[in-house]
């Protein structure tokens, strides 16, 4: 078996003493995508954002256990958190391209890492929009605004604007809440071809879409992962009732 | 017999609309009046002369550069500072007792006449630090009267940029001055200019001030720390000592074309602020 | 982050030198004026109307009374504009038109004080001297051009307080059969009520420091004034009138008048603070 | 990106700014430096003016503030001269050395339409003492008095009462202006009022009252049977400097006397 890509030990995460996650055990590998289910506030986007510590700039939010990325805590004082939100690339619920051009979005990531040869920049973006499946929509209107692009495209831009950083996860917060079928199906079809080559986690309120686009599926319930197993075997033969009672729409 | 509501509601939207277009035609006749009286004067040597017999005959070229070296230097010494003091109060620190004093200083600040400003001004820059009636003292005291404003509006510019966007620029690997420099101050900025260029305008008004600051010297100053007359003390004077009257108009006339453009500029860039951050 | 908490200790440092200036100004208009109102003694000082620098008398009690007479005056007048003008464009006005008159507002504030006070001895001054009598610089037109100027400012924190009232309290006292207007007198003024009286605070707080619209209308006289049409000093054409001139006591006597008016201010914007509800903190994630 | 491009500009340029400033020292660059008293100010530009053209290379700074002031200005070297608009009180005289450059008639104004042509010192010390308050009392038509005055420290209105109210203290109703200008024009629209201001200010849209029935002219003030004359002094800490006394010499000279007298003052000798 293979060493997990990130292995969650005991992850606990409260925000002003009251917890939203706890005592998470959980492990992600690589070339695989891990949908996360579960009713709202159930702890699925604390979780998320703690994988690449953007939870840190809240305030009163505490927590402890370990997460460990390629073996090592990212918790520990030595890391890099600029590099680790780099390698951990997050798209969000709603797309937010900044208020820039649609190349100004896409090198903005690299500029900020300290790459600014000219090729090195068009050759990164041209490749993590291709996997975007948007460089043909876009490869000869860079200079325009981002914001004159459909949501759907929006958020492509998004997942593009992450991708050119290289990372080796990606974890993405119901990216395609707001968006019509066809966008959402665009959407699907990239995670399969990126999941080659990196970790995906997918945190997702519309349970069609866990069973469609991941691989394995865990389920929380108020801060605790009730289970977690192959996404066939979760939506056919969950062995917890509460995850039946969810996927029935017992409650959420 | 009861009047009716409607019949109330309209007298009372008649009396307020009168009201407001009393307040209309009050700028109207004051920015009519100076701009009557003086634009005949306003001629290009007026622009570019040095005045002459004291501001009877010749120009107010002086009094124009006096007044951009004085707002100009005060403006470039508050902005940084305000836009800093902005920058802090939003991105570097949460609500609390420093907050708390921070914006009551600048309140207060706010609240402070100008003539008080003249007066910390003339004992703290001109005599304790030997800047004398200067345009040095001039601006520094001026800077400090304007601070408060810059810190509101670019605090306000600030705020209303999306929080979303402060949190993509981290999911990017920003460090907290990069995201405040290159994402916050970037959509920010039309706001902030804002107001400056509002604080510019209180500088060129202000009067109190800088007479007792800047001084009155009718000579085009020459260094820092020449005393240098500006348009808003000239035409005071002028008017005031009854040097010569189509010149006072004249000057006010260019002091509220100053303002008019400011104004305008300020509008603008107002606007396109609004169209950025989508408010 | 290290870089961060550097920049952000520097960023500190450069807001608490900004408000030091406060601070200092504090510490010299108090250390050149607080030391003659003890040798006087406060009754002497703020309590006599006797001013003539000259006998070494510095009662400053006439100035306070005609700082206050002329902000009362003022507040009266742009109150009633104000007021008339932030309702009228928040709620009767259509948006286009609303948008196109506050830059108009925000101009009227931008014109300088001098031009003000010019315009007033021009025009308004002889204009009550030939209609109403005495020698028009009087109470009466200094309260007129305060009032004119402080107008923005009273105009522009009212719209504030006006459109931060919720809307579905508009919609709710309109579904209960009220017409707008009574909306606006009996839900909408009463529920921005604390912002208004800030506005109104802030306004009188302009007022009273004004300078030089003031000297030029109000005619100065030390008298305190038993009609609108008297001429009145106030405390600050008192300092601006004399600053130049004045050496030893002088100078101490009105630096002290700047004491008086720095305190009055201060406690005016404090009472405006305290009717300003401060603005939420923002919840923030960056 | 934009916004690192701008704040560095404009803190390049604040530097830049402030060090060359800092560099020069402002003394070098003006020759002589007046401060004091706004009825001089305007005499001692034009003589400026004039001077600075007559003398290339120098340049005469003038700065109001009042009397007092530029006796202070003069005693902690702020100005190389102060002007004055009175005279020196005894404690002065003790530390500065005054300069007369000239003398100027002190003109009691009313309203053009005002039918009083005279009045004897007593009744212009009761008409600004406010013990008179009906024109009809000195010779006028019914109507209230207003006396118009200048502000405490002003060199006119120590001259004023020095000359014309003895130990009466003007009224607390005058009406208080900060400019002979300002005077001026309160006189020109108000049939009511009575004020005093520079002979030399005087112009023709104002009256000119006789006083003690002496015309209050250049030539009775030469002749000394106008009496109310105050004198216009430079006033220095010790002797004056090269630099100054070359100006001195230049407003004493017969030209710089004739640009004053040109200018409705009475020259000092």
């Amino acid at each position: 078996m293979q060493l997990p890509k990130i292995s969650v030990q005991g992850f606990n995460a409260s925000f002003n003493g009251k917890p939203a996650v706890k005592n998470l055990d959980l492990e992600i590998f690589a070339q695989e995508r891990l949908a996360i289910i579960g009713p709202a506030s159930s702890g699925k986007t604390t979780f998320l954002r703690s994988l690449n510590r953007l939870n840190d700039l809240e305030r009163g939010f505490s927590h402890s256990g370990d997460i460990l990325r390629d073996g090592k805590n990212i918790y520990d004082p030595d890391i890099d958190v600029a590099e680790l939100r780099r390698k951990v690339g997050m798209v969000y619920a709603v797309p937010v391209p900044l208020p820039w051009s649609i190349y100004d979005n896409l090198v903005y990531g690299l500029r900020l890492a300290g790459i600014r040869d000219r090729a090195t920049l068009d050759n990164r973006i041209e490749v993590a929009l291709r996997y975007a499946f948007l460089w043909d929509e876009v490869k000869d209107r860079l200079q325009e605004p981002a914001n004159v692009l459909s949501g759907g495209q929006q958020q492509r831009l998004c997942i593009a604007r992450v991708l050119v950083l290289e990372p080796d996860v990606l974890v993405l917060d119901e990216p395609c809440s707001g968006l019509d079928p066809i966008s959402t199906a665009k959407i699907e079809d990239a995670l399969v071809a990126l999941k080659e080559s990196h970790s995906i986690v997918l945190v997702t309120n519309n349970t069609k879409q866990a069973a469609r686009a991941s691989d394995r599926t865990a389920f929380l319930l108020l801060g605790d992962l009730i289970e977690v197993g192959p996404t066939s075997q979760i939506f056919t033969r969950p062995t917890q009732k509460r995850t039946n009672d969810y996927l029935v729409g017992q409650f959420g | 017999m009861r009047v009716s509501p409607a019949i109330i509601q309209r007298i009372a939207v008649v009396f307020m609309w009168a009201l407001a277009a009393i307040t209309f035609a009050v700028l109207v006749f004051i920015l009519a009046y100076v701009l009557l009286h003086g634009l005949p004067h306003v001629t290009w040597s007026f622009l570019t002369q040095s005045p002459a017999n004291m501001g009877r005959a010749g120009g107010i070229f002086p009094m124009i550069l006096g007044t951009f070296l004085v707002s100009g230097l005060s403006v470039l010494v508050a902005a940084p500072v305000g836009v800093a003091t902005a920058i802090y109060l939003t991105e570097y620190t949460h609500e609390g007792r420093m907050t708390a004093v921070i914006r009551f200083g600048a309140d207060c600040l706010a609240g402070v006449p100008s003539i008080i400003f003249g007066l910390f001004g003339f004992v703290f820059f001109a005599i304790t630090l030997r800047m004398g009636l200067s345009v040095l003292s001039g601006s520094l005291t001026l800077a400090l009267m304007v601070l408060p404003t810059i810190i509101r509006t670019s605090e306000e510019a600030i705020r209303a940029v999306p929080d979303t966007y402060r949190q993509v620029s981290y999911g990017l690997g920003s460090t907290r001055w990069q995201m405040v420099l290159y994402v916050v101050l970037r959509s920010a900025i039309p706001g902030i200019s804002t107001g400056i260029v509002l604080s510019l305008g209180r500088c060129i008004s202000e009067t109190a001030a800088v007479m007792l600051t800047a001084g009155s010297a009718l000579r085009l100053p020459r260094s820092l720390f020449d005393s240098s007359r500006t348009l808003a003390l000239h035409f005071y004077i002028l008017s005031r000592e009854g040097i010569s009257m189509a010149n006072a108009y004249a000057t006010a006339s260019v002091l509220i074309i100053a303002i008019l453009a400011l104004n305008l500029l300020a509008y603008w860039l107002m606007r396109k602020f609004v169209a950025k951050v989508g408010r | 982050m290290k870089q961060d908490k550097i920049i952000g200790a520097i960023l500190l440092l450069v807001a608490l030198s900004a408000i030091s200036g406060l601070g200092l100004i504090t510490v010299f208009i108090f250390r050149e004026g607080v030391p003659i109102i003890l040798r006087l003694g406060a009754r002497q000082f703020f309590l006599s109307t006797d001013w003539e620098p000259s006998l070494g008398k510095f009662g400053i009690l006439s100035m306070i009374g005609g700082s206050l007479a002329v902000t009362v005056g003022a507040a009266a007048i742009g109150v009633v504009f104000s007021l008339g003008l932030a309702i009228v464009l928040t709620q009767f006005s259509p948006p286009g038109l609303s948008a196109a008159l506050k830059p108009l507002i925000e101009l009227l504030a931008g014109i300088p004080s001098v031009v003000y006070g010019f315009v007033g001895v021009v025009t308004l001054v002889p204009l009550i001297r030939h209609t109403l009598g005495g020698p028009g610089l009087s109470v009466l037109a200094a309260s007129i051009v305060l009032g004119i100027m402080i107008l923005p400012t009273i105009t522009s924190i009212a719209i504030d307080a006006l459109q931060a009232v919720s809307p579905t309290y508009l919609e709710g006292s309109i579904a209960l059969g009220a017409t707008r207007w009574q909306t606006v007198t009996m839900v909408i003024l009463r529920a921005a009520r604390s912002g208004i009286v800030a506005a109104v605070i802030l306004g009188m707080g302009r007022a009273i420091g004004e300078t030089m619209a003031v000297i030029m209308v109000a005619g100065n006289a030390l008298e305190v004034p038993h009609s609108l049409l008297d001429p009145v000093r106030t405390l600050t054409s008192n300092i601006a009138l004399e600053m130049g001139y004045a050496s030893g006591a002088h100078r101490q006597a009105l630096f002290a008048t700047g004491v008086t008016l720095f305190v009055i201010i201060t406690l005016l914007n404090i009472a405006a603070l305290g009717f300003s509800r401060r603005r939420p903190a923002r919840s923030r994630v960056g | 990106m934009l916004s690192t491009r701008f704040i560095l500009r404009a803190l390049g340029v604040t530097l830049v700014t402030l060090v060359t400033c800092v560099g020069c020292d402002s003394a070098s660059r003006r020759s002589v430096g007046l401060l004091g008293s706004t009825s001089l100010q305007p005499f001692a530009e034009v003589l400026g003016e004039h001077y600075a053209k007559k003398t290339p290379g120098q340049f005469v700074e003038v700065q109001g503030g009042g009397s007092t002031a530029g006796l202070q200005a003069a005693s902690h070297g702020l100005a190389d001269i102060g002007m004055c608009s009175r005279a020196l009180t005894a404690e002065e005289i003790r530390h500065f050395t005054p300069i007369l450059i000239a003398r100027d008639g002190l003109a009691i104004v009313v309203n053009a339409e005002n039918p009083v042509v005279g009045l004897s010192l007593g009744q212009l010390r009761a008409l600004f003492a406010g013990r008179v308050l009906n024109w009809k009392d000195v010779g006028g038509k019914d109507g209230p008095v207003r006396p118009i005055t200048r502000e405490e420290g002003s060199g006119t209105r120590e001259s004023f009462v020095r000359l014309v109210m003895g130990d009466d203290r003007i009224s607390r109703r005058a009406l208080t202006q900060e400019s002979n200008g300002a005077v001026k024009e309160l006189v020109k629209g108000d049939l009511s009022a009575i004020g005093y201001m520079s002979l030399g200010l005087v112009g023709n849209e104002l009256k000119a009252l006789r006083v003690d029935n002496v015309q209050p002219t250049v030539k009775n003030v030469l002749a000394g049977s106008y009496t109310l004359v105050r004198p216009l002094l430079f006033v220095t800490k010790g002797a004056p400097g090269p630099a100054a006394q070359k100006f001195v010499d230049f407003v004493l000279s017969p030209e710089g006397q004739g640009l004053l007298e040109a200018e409705g003052l009475v020259r000092a000798r």
